[in-house]
């Protein structure tokens, strides 16, 4: 259990939010524990931005990102969701738990989904141990 | 207790200004905090020596010091955009504190050259420490020393020219022969047009009792060196400053040799005679 | 002349070493000797008759250290290493060698290195001799030895039940004053031991005249062939007791300037801002070490900077063999320089 | 010279004079017994020094990304090579046309730290029979049986025989069995996540970034790795865990669909790291999720390029 909330990096592509609130939401009430990457697309998160949310020591990454055939870009996402996935497949096997690392692919009526996915992985990470696999960078300097 | 050779002198910059038109260079005046390192500084400088700039957070980069000691307590560098370490100096403001090792390496043989005509050529950027040789020179106590002076500076367009308001008094002065360049013809521009070993040529300093000293790119200088000994120069008389990739600055890290020379604590100022006996490494 | 020290005692001095040293000493590392740290209760591995993998130079310059810790507003404050007076016990001749060389590149007169010196003041060598070397070993090649003494502060001689002790300083005195000395037949039977290693090891190269060999070949054919097997790996050069090439760089999220080995045989050793690479192939990178060793280093210091460790004859993925490497150029003809 | 080394000489020979290949790459002999070195030879007359045995450590693919996309390279290739070649292809750092492939079936690689943490520094020369190593000293001569010296790699390889080689000298051997390759990986992944972490770390922490098993590797021909670009700047530079667990992470992630598992890089490390652990784990995962094995053909794209709207059951919805 952690005694204070998880550290969560949320890389959000910035056009998965159908919804204006959503995105508005996003943009400015995201609480102070959870860090707002945002991405042109999910297929321009390159593993090292996760590996280096890792070091610097989330607790969770959250990558969100649309659904196949509405990708911006076509298929940004299918190739991102085969690497994210796999990468996240290989930090578990050298310690750093899979269910650290979620994805929530939206759609167009998933108005308001984004709150209530991170609520629910914040909730989950709160019951498992502060993550110190990998976490390299804790305690140094993070603006 | 040793003083620490990788401790930087704390500097804060006086002034900045572009140099150029296209906002490519950008001159960096520093003053230092403390004024004992300006003591210290100014009774080791030597014109045509280096210091290492150092930007803490994003590392340290070597540049030429581009101006003469009588001055003024401040240190002048002319950064080209580069690297994310000249790039970082471009957009510091006055006020800001930056870091400097220096000086460092050996600086031009002002000794050796007494009572010689002086031909200095410079070309782009690389005329900073030409700049503050030039400076140097033109100090009351130090002129009478030195015979005629020659300056042949040569840029791609007039915009590229370093020093602008400086070298353009130049051409007025009576104690120097100032020839400026550029390499392709402009409107309004009344100076030679051409490379600048070209216009060597074109201007033909005589060799007798002449010391020629040029920086600039590798391919300017290598042609310019050629040319200065068609002139009828002798490798001893021709000198040039080379750069290199540099850390410490002071011939411990190992990577700015050329043969068994390290640029930075040899050099960066050889003789064409030296560098004939060296292996070709640059 | 030389004391005893009974092998069923190094454990009992070590520790009471211990108690005003630190004391590092090759232990097991999985499966090679490393250097570590001890209070004499680890198990030592010292009998085995070669080399640490990772050479010592790393007590003295570390792979990575901080030089300096800075603060966003431009100060900064140097962190030079405090640390117990220090023994660095069983150390063999060619890296004690080594680090007499590294001694002659950063304890200069100007700009002496203040982290190199202030480990390299506080620490006390003793080297262990090699009773049988390796057959990549090439230590009596380059002026040193099988039982070299250079920069120990006493060397010991393994004769079965004893270490025979040869003190060679007053610190080396010091911390071997309470043992007895040794009796003529053991001083005879070290020499022996030592001479037999001595004869064990044949002559790798000529090294009379290389400098001016490879000099003169600075454009030979010969570098781009030996490029062509070359990885680009940096083995040979962070596995060499004298390679002492650094980088240095700010660790931003640190806040630190660091300090980390670098070699010659990567392409950003040498690479500027402007991409412009002075040694873009790794025909100019294998030159360069080899140079650096064997001619640069005779410029600078008038020594070869190679121990004959022969580490990087061992390590070497690709079995690039400097030996090899020298001896053709020693059977070039004088005559067909730059060739 | 072994009967299997002199077949591959004329063969080399012919095709060396009969200049259907620019440049021949193979090993010759080097004063280390343990480490043949990587040759090239231009002209049949220099095939004396042609060694062909099995302390070859490297994988010759390699080589073959320094090469223009004209230039006509023969290769001596064991299966994981011939793989490596494969796939080298796919990602068009070579012509296929332009690649003459000697196969030869694999007997496994002896792996030199496996004899050097056994028999010491001191061996002056091995020697190998059908079964045996002989490892001979300056007085002495020990022998091993190879299986115990074998490479990890070798000890779990399923595609010893050269896939598609012009020509292949020498018997095929059987293929491996692929749940016992799988072995090794399934158990490491039944540990829990503590244990993985913990010998993650250890294996990790003692790496000294020689980047030796990059420049092995036939995979990392990129210009400019990941680790040695500054701006910005992806890892640390320092040998920290951060720096060290960085590069062992993304060094493997990169060649997910990608490793054709022969150990190359393991066999370069100075260090004795295991790595193969971390690229098994990808490939296996590649074998059960895209049904992909890399190098199998010169045609196939992997995962990680072939993505499309197949994957669409794929999004956890």
């Amino acid at each position: 259990m952690i005694d204070h909330k998880p550290k969560i990096i949320l890389f959000q592509c910035q056009w998965c939010l159908y919804s204006a609130e959503d995105q508005t939401w996003v943009d400015t009430q995201l609480p102070v524990n959870i860090h707002l990457v945002k991405v042109p697309c999910t297929g321009r998160i390159n593993t090292l931005y996760v590996l280096n949310a890792v070091q610097g020591g989330a607790d969770g990454v959250m990558i969100s990102g649309c659904l196949p055939e509405q990708c911006h870009f076509k298929e940004g996402n299918l190739g991102a969701r085969r690497q994210l996935d796999q990468f996240a497949d290989f930090l578990d096997h050298i310690g750093y738990e899979r269910n650290r690392v979620r994805f929530t692919w939206l759609d167009l009526q998933d108005r308001g989904r984004i709150q209530r996915d991170l609520a629910q992985f914040e909730a989950d990470l709160t019951k498992m141990p502060k993550s110190e696999a990998l976490a390299t960078r804790v305690g140094g300097h993070h603006d | 207790m040793v003083k620490n050779p990788y401790l930087p002198i704390p500097m804060h910059i006086l002034r900045t200004y572009y140099e150029s038109t296209d906002r490519s260079l950008k001159t960096l005046e520093l003053s230092f905090d403390d004024p004992e390192n300006a003591r210290a500084f100014f009774a080791a400088y030597n014109p045509g020596q280096f210091c290492v700039l150092s930007v803490f957070g994003k590392g340290e980069c070597a540049l030429g010091i581009a101006n003469a000691a009588w001055e003024g307590d401040f240190v002048r560098f002319t950064a080209q955009k580069m690297g994310s370490v000249t790039q970082t100096l471009h957009e510091m403001k006055a006020g800001d504190p930056i870091g400097m090792r220096g000086p460092l390496g050996n600086g031009f043989p002002l000794e050796d050259w007494k009572h010689r005509n002086l031909v200095i050529i410079g070309g782009g950027c690389a005329f900073s420490t030409l700049y503050a040789l030039t400076k140097h020179l033109f100090h009351p106590a130090v002129r009478n020393d030195y015979g005629e002076l020659k300056v042949i500076y040569g840029t791609r367009n007039s915009g590229l020219c370093m020093y602008k308001q400086d070298i353009q008094s130049w051409h007025h002065r009576d104690d120097l022969e100032m020839h400026q360049a550029v390499d392709v013809p402009e409107e309004g521009w009344d100076h030679h047009v051409g490379y600048v070993p070209n216009v060597v040529k074109e201007v033909a300093p005589s060799p007798d009792n002449a010391v020629a000293i040029v920086c600039g790119p590798p391919i300017m200088t290598k042609f310019t060196l050629s040319a200065l000994t068609g002139l009828g120069f002798a490798p001893e008389a021709i000198f040039t400053s080379l750069e290199k990739r540099m850390k410490c600055g002071i011939g411990k890290c190992g990577r700015c040799n050329i043969g068994p020379k390290y640029i930075c604590k040899d050099g960066p100022v050889f003789s064409l005679a030296e560098l004939n006996a060296l292996p070709n490494d640059i | 002349m030389s004391q005893i020290l009974p092998k069923k005692n190094l454990k009992q001095l070590l520790s009471n070493w211990a108690a005003s040293y630190e004391i590092y000493a090759p232990q097991q590392l999985e499966k090679f000797a490393h250097f570590m740290p001890t209070n004499g209760s680890e198990l030592l591995y010292i009998d085995e008759q070669h080399n640490t993998r990772f050479p010592p130079k790393a007590l003295f310059l570390p792979q990575s250290e901080t030089l300096m810790k800075y603060t966003r507003f431009g100060a900064a404050q140097e962190t030079i290493p405090e640390s117990k007076p220090r023994i660095v016990f069983g150390i063999r001749p060619c890296d004690a060698k080594a680090v007499d060389l590294l001694n002659l590149m950063f304890l200069t007169e100007k700009d002496s290195d203040p982290y190199y010196q202030a480990r390299r003041k506080k620490t006390a060598l003793i080297g262990i001799g090699c009773n049988i070397p390796c057959p990549s070993c090439f230590c009596t090649t380059v002026e040193s030895g099988p039982f070299g003494r250079q920069g120990m502060d006493a060397l010991l001689t393994d004769l079965e039940d004893i270490y025979l002790v040869r003190t060679l300083t007053q610190t080396g005195k010091t911390l071997f004053a309470e043992y007895p000395e040794a009796t003529e037949a053991q001083e005879a039977e070290a020499k022996a031991v030592q001479q037999r290693s001595l004869k064990l090891i044949d002559p790798a190269f000529e090294t009379k005249g290389l400098k001016a060999k490879l000099d003169s070949n600075f454009e030979n054919a010969l570098w781009q062939k030996f490029a062509d097997s070359c990885l680009g790996c940096g083995i040979c050069t962070f596995l060499c007791p004298t390679c002492f090439c650094f980088d240095i760089a700010d660790e931003a999220q640190r806040k630190e300037r660091v300090r980390n080995w670098d070699t010659c045989m990567f392409r950003t050793y040498s690479l500027e801002a402007s991409q412009h690479n002075p040694r873009p192939t790794r025909r100019e990178r294998t030159r360069q070490r080899v140079m650096h060793k064997f001619s640069y280093w005779l410029d600078h210091v008038n020594k070869i900077g190679c121990t004959g460790c022969g580490r990087c004859v061992r390590y070497c993925p690709v079995g690039l063999d400097i030996r090899a490497m020298l001896r053709e150029f020693n059977q070039l003809e004088a005559e067909v320089a730059n060739g | 010279m072994t009967d299997l080394e002199s077949k591959l000489t004329a063969e080399i020979a012919n095709l060396l004079d009969d200049k259907k290949v620019d440049v021949f790459i193979a090993f010759k002999k080097a004063e280390s017994p343990l480490h043949p070195q990587p040759a090239f030879f231009t002209e049949s007359n220099q095939l004396g020094d042609f060694v062909y045995n099995s302390l070859c450590q490297n994988n010759l693919a390699a080589f073959i990304p320094r090469y223009p996309l004209s230039a006509r390279i023969g290769m001596v290739v064991r299966g994981c090579e011939n793989r490596a070649v494969n796939h080298l292809v796919v990602e068009k750092q070579h012509a296929r046309e332009n690649i003459f492939m000697i196969g030869v079936p694999c007997e496994g690689l002896v792996d030199w730290h496996k004899l050097v943490n056994r028999f010491g520094e001191e061996m002056i020369a091995v020697d190998e029979a059908k079964d045996e190593i002989m490892i001979s000293y300056r007085d002495r001569q020990i022998r091993a049986p190879r299986q115990e010296l074998l490479h990890d790699s070798c000890l779990r390889c399923v595609h010893p025989n050269p896939l598609s080689a012009d020509v292949t000298i020498g018997e095929l051997k059987p293929e491996g069995d692929p749940t016992l390759a799988r072995t090794e990986v399934a158990a490491f992944s039944a540990l829990d996540n503590a244990a993985r972490h913990a010998w993650f770390r250890k294996e990790a922490e003692r790496c000294i970034r020689c980047y030796a098993c990059r420049e092995a590797c036939p995979m990392c021909y990129c210009t400019e790795c990941f680790v040695d670009h500054g701006v910005p700047r992806w890892t640390e530079s320092t040998v920290s865990p951060a720096g060290m667990r960085a590069w062992h992470i993304v060094r493997a992630f990169h060649q997910a669909g990608r490793c054709v598992s022969c150990g190359a890089c393991e066999r370069a490390c100075p260090m004795d790291i295991k790595m193969t652990y971390l690229t098994e784990k990808l490939n296996e995962d590649m074998r059960t999720k895209y049904q992909f094995e890399c190098g199998m053909d010169d045609k196939t794209q992997p995962p990680f390029a072939a993505f499309n709207l197949d994957d669409k059951n794929r999004f956890e919805l």
